[in-house]
């Protein structure tokens, strides 16, 4: 799996998921600087959590106007999978890769913590390592997590399956565990190809079992079974 | 010329900020407070000095970056 | 004789002659006033007046601490650069070392707790990266006033999200800390920051200018009218119109430091710096003396070059500043345009700004005018040192347990101690520090020290941890002195740890008061004593004085940043006893002390008697033991016994591991029930040994002559200690859980 | 009775929300835009119709709560 990881001025865990890709796929991604005028073709595009450019206006806004955002854009829509993680997310909701805005966390704060997860459908590139109804358990750490879309959009979303994680307690139970205020406790969504996964969590940060456990490993094995 | 950009989040869109902030207050003993939001407040000075030219560059401004018009409105003011 | 002594610097437009007030509000006294007078031979310029305040301020000069802190060890063969340079440096092996210093940002803080505490988490980063180190870890040590206090919530808040959101930006977790409240911190509270980082040992960057001619270069932010006298700023002590001050806090801006942070590494990958010293307090002027002294050389300055944020600014303004997100770099010649090239590819300004020249002379110009020469050697080593005088405080007389009343149920008197502002979960502050980014913490926040996983080492890790018991230190400043060290070295050794080296961030009140002199010189000598006996040199520190409103001192607060290396990391182990079956082994001796315990204070209400005592032989001796046995991976989970002793501690084992645990005390405890539950006698561990290995674990502690207790075992859902208390885990949870966020949830 | 606070930092105080705005709309292509500072905007509903005692009262809502006085200073503006 040839795969590359977008770094912007302020992204910070390019390092963490590119680890955890060469983990999964024996390979390093290239790491793109987002200044660099050409994106290498490759089967996967990592957009990685942060703070791009201090994220200070609007999580996300500013990142999402660079031209290399457009590039990833226009490969999108082509096919090209894209994994797009905590501010990562932020961006591609903003230039509308995937459905629905990021918002600051209900109570506030920045929240670092590990989170109990359900994982709403197996059937994409990026969960068919896990089964439907699965819990797992990964890290989230943002400010401004708090999913929202409107009812339409909701309804869309849900009606197509393109939930693709909710927040959940140990047992499941998904009107529980929400640590950001996120509507119907939803952590991360797909396109309507699914073949763009946007998500707060970190699966990157538990793919050891040392260092947060192993519980978001299987995201990248997927990646690295189906993209070869 | 100097302009100044109001963003504030649509009506229906929750807004955790001010909320906290009327709780707050009310803690704090002022009960007569109501509903508070929360909004963004730009100035920006501008080497323009055609007032429709400014106008029309802000509103590109707050529709490609300043506002996420999902969820945000945005109000543009010439001040001088 | 150079041209500036025949022409006498050039005046600034309105500048006002130097009068005894001037002098005063600079915080030079009439003495030192006198001492400026012989090192110039004239009367200073308004910006040579500047200089000499910062640089003879107490935060730079460290002018009543300097004869003291000379008595600190700061030696060992794997110390590579100990105090005086930016941060301390250690050999971590693998060819690797571990760069780290611990700062306060105290009285900023207080003025404005989000930015103070922000900006004091940015200092101690470029203090760290700096010298050629990726930071890996944050570390805060935070006291505050009364929880009643009016102010506390508020500052609590501010500093908490200051902290994480500085550090979140950059990327760097913050894994531990400790934080305490008390009403000695009402007007003061305390903010320490510490950063960790690694570097490659044959690749440590220095401050000491070098080469002739060689170019002077400002990197980082612009240059604006912040926190001008900041340093004299963290000098003064408090007083009402401490209100008037206030303009003076800076604003950080982590983008901009995690964006410099990429490009001073990046430049330090070639070999273009000669030399390179962050803009901390006194910005530019401290920086650049710290340069040119340590090299030797003199500096010549056009002011006028500095990347200016506003109009108007002048040289007075521009060498006090304390922008943030600065630094100051010596090039090899010709290496300019390389340099420039990787910070504006980072967006960050770059100006050569001067050169170094053979007049140890710091020449500053305004567009070509010299508006100051001073000398530079005098600056530093005629810089006033003062042996303040001192009384040292008595040792208490001895309160004996049997005294002190039982608590009349000792199931809520636990309740209540693991429910308290002091022993109550901290997770409401750390979940607002990221403190999983980089993918290495191996143990989180919440239980003795960090593990964190050193990048490119071979599957090491560093221990990292923060202590200080401030009420030790006020009834006894050496026994607290010593204590603080030993409870750091003890920290990292109950994760398994080797212990190496630490850092000090010295916090007391007004040292021109003998008693706080005397706290000060006491704790000193106490961390002397204990660095020097368990071989755990200070290799970098901070000292923050007059912490002292209206006449009211802090507790004396010498907090210890502690940093150990394991070979292996998936040898370490935390508090959790989480499986059933573990056999819980009591290390040391337990005799029952209650003077100045958390029992005492929090359960009885008495805040008396002498601190525990601290045998710093047996501490080592009970330590290395400790160690041996986590590292031969016969313990599941180790403990160390601090604050609220063996209640408290099994508390916390049973809470983080989610199991029950049952204990007997033993029939020959030697003390009262209470005592032995309670008592903080030093040197002492709970592990839970695997149950195989349990009798070995035994035999071979009596081999070393290490007290061990054979206490009972994990398992069940309560904490049991049999027949004087039974709470179930999850009470002790939900209680321990409580506190915290229910007081913060009502913000001001 | 509506109002409207405005709180924007002093002048002097660095405002890196605003120097990072201005950057980004320089290189989405509006090179005519100077300055930026960025401040807060909020709406609150107030059970009160006296004029002078709402001003007063918000005043020290201001200053208690809304704004940092030590690096913000704030504009108060009654509505309705
Ligand atoms: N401000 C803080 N930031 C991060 N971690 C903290 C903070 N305050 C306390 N902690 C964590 O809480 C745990 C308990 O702290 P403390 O009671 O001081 O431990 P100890 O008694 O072992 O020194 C430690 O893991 C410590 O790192
Ligand atoms: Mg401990």
């Amino acid at each position: 799996m040839k795969s590359a990881v977008l770094v912007f001025p302020g992204t910070n865990r390019e390092t963490d998921i590119a680890g955890a890709i060469e983990r999964s796929a024996g390979i390093k991604p290239h790491m793109v600087w987002h200044g660099d005028s050409d994106l290498p073709k490759v089967d996967l595009i990592v957009v990685a959590g942060g703070f791009s450019y201090g994220d200070y206006l609007r999580c996300g806004a500013m990142a999402a106007h660079s031209p290399i955002m457009r590039e990833v854009k226009a490969r999108a829509e082509k096919g090209v999978p894209v994994l797009a993680v905590c501010n990562g997310f932020q961006i591609a909701a903003e230039i509308g890769l995937v459905p629905g805005v990021l918002m600051r966390n209900a109570h506030l704060q920045f929240v670092c913590s590990d989170v109990n997860l359900k994982v709403e459908s197996s059937q994409s590139l990026f969960t068919h390592r896990y089964q439907a109804g699965q819990v797992i358990r990964v890290p989230v750490a943002h400010a401004e997590g708090n999913y929202f879309a409107d009812d339409d959009t909701l309804k869309r979303l849900e009606d197509r399956g393109q939930v693709a994680f909710r927040y959940c307690d140990s047992t499941g139970d998904v009107t529980a565990g929400n640590p950001n205020g996120s509507i119907r406790n939803i952590a991360g969504v797909f396109n309507d190809t699914k073949t763009v996964l946007g998500m707060m969590p970190h699966p990157e940060n538990a793919t050891e079992a040392l260092f947060g456990g192993t519980d978001g490993k299987p995201l990248f094995d997927a990646l690295a079974a189906a993209l070869v | 010329m100097k302009a100044r950009v109001h963003v504030t989040l649509k009506t229906g869109v929750l807004d955790p900020q001010g909320k906290a902030i009327g709780n707050a207050l009310h803690r704090l003993g002022f009960p007569e407070v109501g509903d508070v939001r929360q909004g963004k407040f730009i100035e920006l000075e501008l080497a323009e000095t055609d007032a429709d030219r400014a106008k029309s560059r802000l509103d590109e401004m707050c529709r490609k970056l300043l506002a996420n018009t999902v969820i945000e409105n945005y109000r543009i003011e010439l001040v001088s | 004789m150079t041209t500036w002594e025949q022409n006498p610097p050039v005046k600034l437009p309105n500048e006002p002659a130097i009068t005894p007030q001037i002098v005063a509000e600079h915080g030079l006294s009439p003495d030192e006033y006198q001492r400026v007078l012989k090192i110039m031979g004239r009367e200073p310029t308004m910006v040579e007046l500047g200089v000499f305040s910062a640089m003879w301020s107490e935060h730079c000069s460290y002018k009543s601490s300097k004869v003291w802190l000379k008595k600190l060890p700061t030696e060992a063969p794997w110390v590579i650069q100990g105090p005086g340079e930016n941060a301390g440096v250690i050999d971590i092996g693998d060819g690797q070392a571990a760069i780290f210093k611990m700062e306060s940002h105290n009285h900023p803080s207080y003025i404005e707790p989000y930015q103070g505490a922000a900006t004091g988490v940015g200092g101690i980063l470029r203090d760290v990266f700096t010298m050629g180190a990726r930071p890996i870890a944050n570390v805060n040590a935070l006291r505050f006033g009364d929880p009643e206090h009016p102010k506390t919530r508020h500052l609590v808040g501010g500093v908490v999200a200051g902290i994480g959101g500085y550090g979140n930006c950059m990327g760097i977790p913050t894994v531990a800390g400790e934080t305490s409240f008390h009403r000695a911190y009402n007007e003061n509270c305390l903010v320490n920051a510490m950063t960790v980082g690694i570097a490659r040992a044959d690749r440590i960057f220095y401050a000491a200018a070098a080469g002739l001619g060689n170019p002077v270069v400002y990197v980082g932010s612009k240059t604006g009218r912040d926190g001008i006298h900041g340093a004299t700023m963290a000098s003064a002590e408090f007083t009402e119109d401490s209100e008037s001050k206030r303009p003076t806090v800076q604003v950080g801006d982590p983008f901009v430091e995690k964006l410099l942070l990429e490009a001073c590494l990046e430049l330090m990958e070639t070999d273009a710096i000669v030399a390179i010293q962050d803009m901390g307090a006194a910005g530019l002027t401290s920086s650049s003396f710290e340069m040119a002294d340590k090299g030797g050389l003199g500096l010549e300055i056009a002011l006028d070059k500095v990347p200016m944020r506003e109009t108007g600014m002048n040289p007075y303004e521009l060498m006090l500043s304390e922008s943030q997100e600065r630094m100051l770099m010596v090039l090899k010649p010709g290496r300019e345009d390389e340099a420039r090239r990787i910070f504006e590819k980072w967006e960050l300004d770059f100006a050569v700004i001067g050169r170094l020249t053979d007049t140890r002379r710091m020449v500053l110009r305004w567009y070509g005018d010299v508006v100051a020469s001073i000398p530079i050697p005098p600056v530093v080593t005629e810089a006033p040192v003062y042996e303040r005088p001192w009384t040292a405080t008595p040792l208490p007389p001895a309160l004996d347990a049997a005294t002190i009343a039982p608590p009349k149920d000792y199931a809520d008197a636990l309740l209540q101690l693991v429910g308290s502002p002091d022993q109550c979960s901290k997770a409401w502050i750390w979940r607002q520090y990221d403190h999983l980014i980089m993918g290495n913490t191996a143990i989180r926040p919440g239980g003795d020290a960090a593990v964190v996983r050193v990048p490119d080492g071979n599957g090491k890790a560093l221990a990292i941890t923060s202590d200080c018991t401030p009420r030790y230190c006020q009834a006894h400043p050496e026994t607290g002195g010593r204590q603080a060290v030993a409870e750091a070295w003890r920290n990292l050794t109950a994760v398994g740890a080797t212990p190496l080296a630490c850092t000090d961030n010295m916090n007391f009140g007004n040292p021109q008061k003998p008693e706080i002199m005397g706290q000060f010189a006491g704790c000193t000598m106490g961390m002397a004593e204990a660095c020097t006996t368990l071989a755990f040199p200070i290799v970098s520190g901070n000292v923050s004085l007059y912490n002292e409103t209206q006449g009211r001192g802090i507790l004396p607060t010498p907090v210890i940043g502690g940093v150990g290396v394991m070979k292996d990391v998936t040898r370490c182990v935390d508090i959790a006893t989480r499986e059933a079956g573990l056999v819980l082994v009591l290390i040391g001796e337990t005799r029952g002390h209650l003077g100045q315990s958390i029992y005492l204070r929090d359960i009885q209400g008495r805040e008396d008697g002498p601190p525990p005592p601290v045998d710093l032989t047996v501490e080592k001796r009970n330590g290395d033991f400790v160690r041996s046995q986590i590292q031969a991976g016969h313990v599941a989970a180790c403990h160390d016994l601090s604050d609220g002793g063996l209640a408290i501690a099994l508390a916390e084992m049973a809470m983080a591991g989610g199991t029950g645990l049952t204990i007997a005390i033993p029939e020959d405890a030697g003390c009262p029930v209470h005592a032995y539950l309670f008592g903080e006698d030093q040197g002492r561990y709970v592990m839970a040994v695997r149950p195989a290995v349990a009798d070995a674990v035994l035999a071979s502690a009596a081999a070393a002559k290490v007290p061990a207790t054979r206490l009972g075992s994990s398992g069940g859902a309560a904490l049991t200690v049999e027949g004087v208390l039974a709470i179930s885990v999850a009470d002790l949870r939900r209680t321990h859980e409580a506190w915290l966020p229910a007081y913060m949830e009502v913000r001001s």
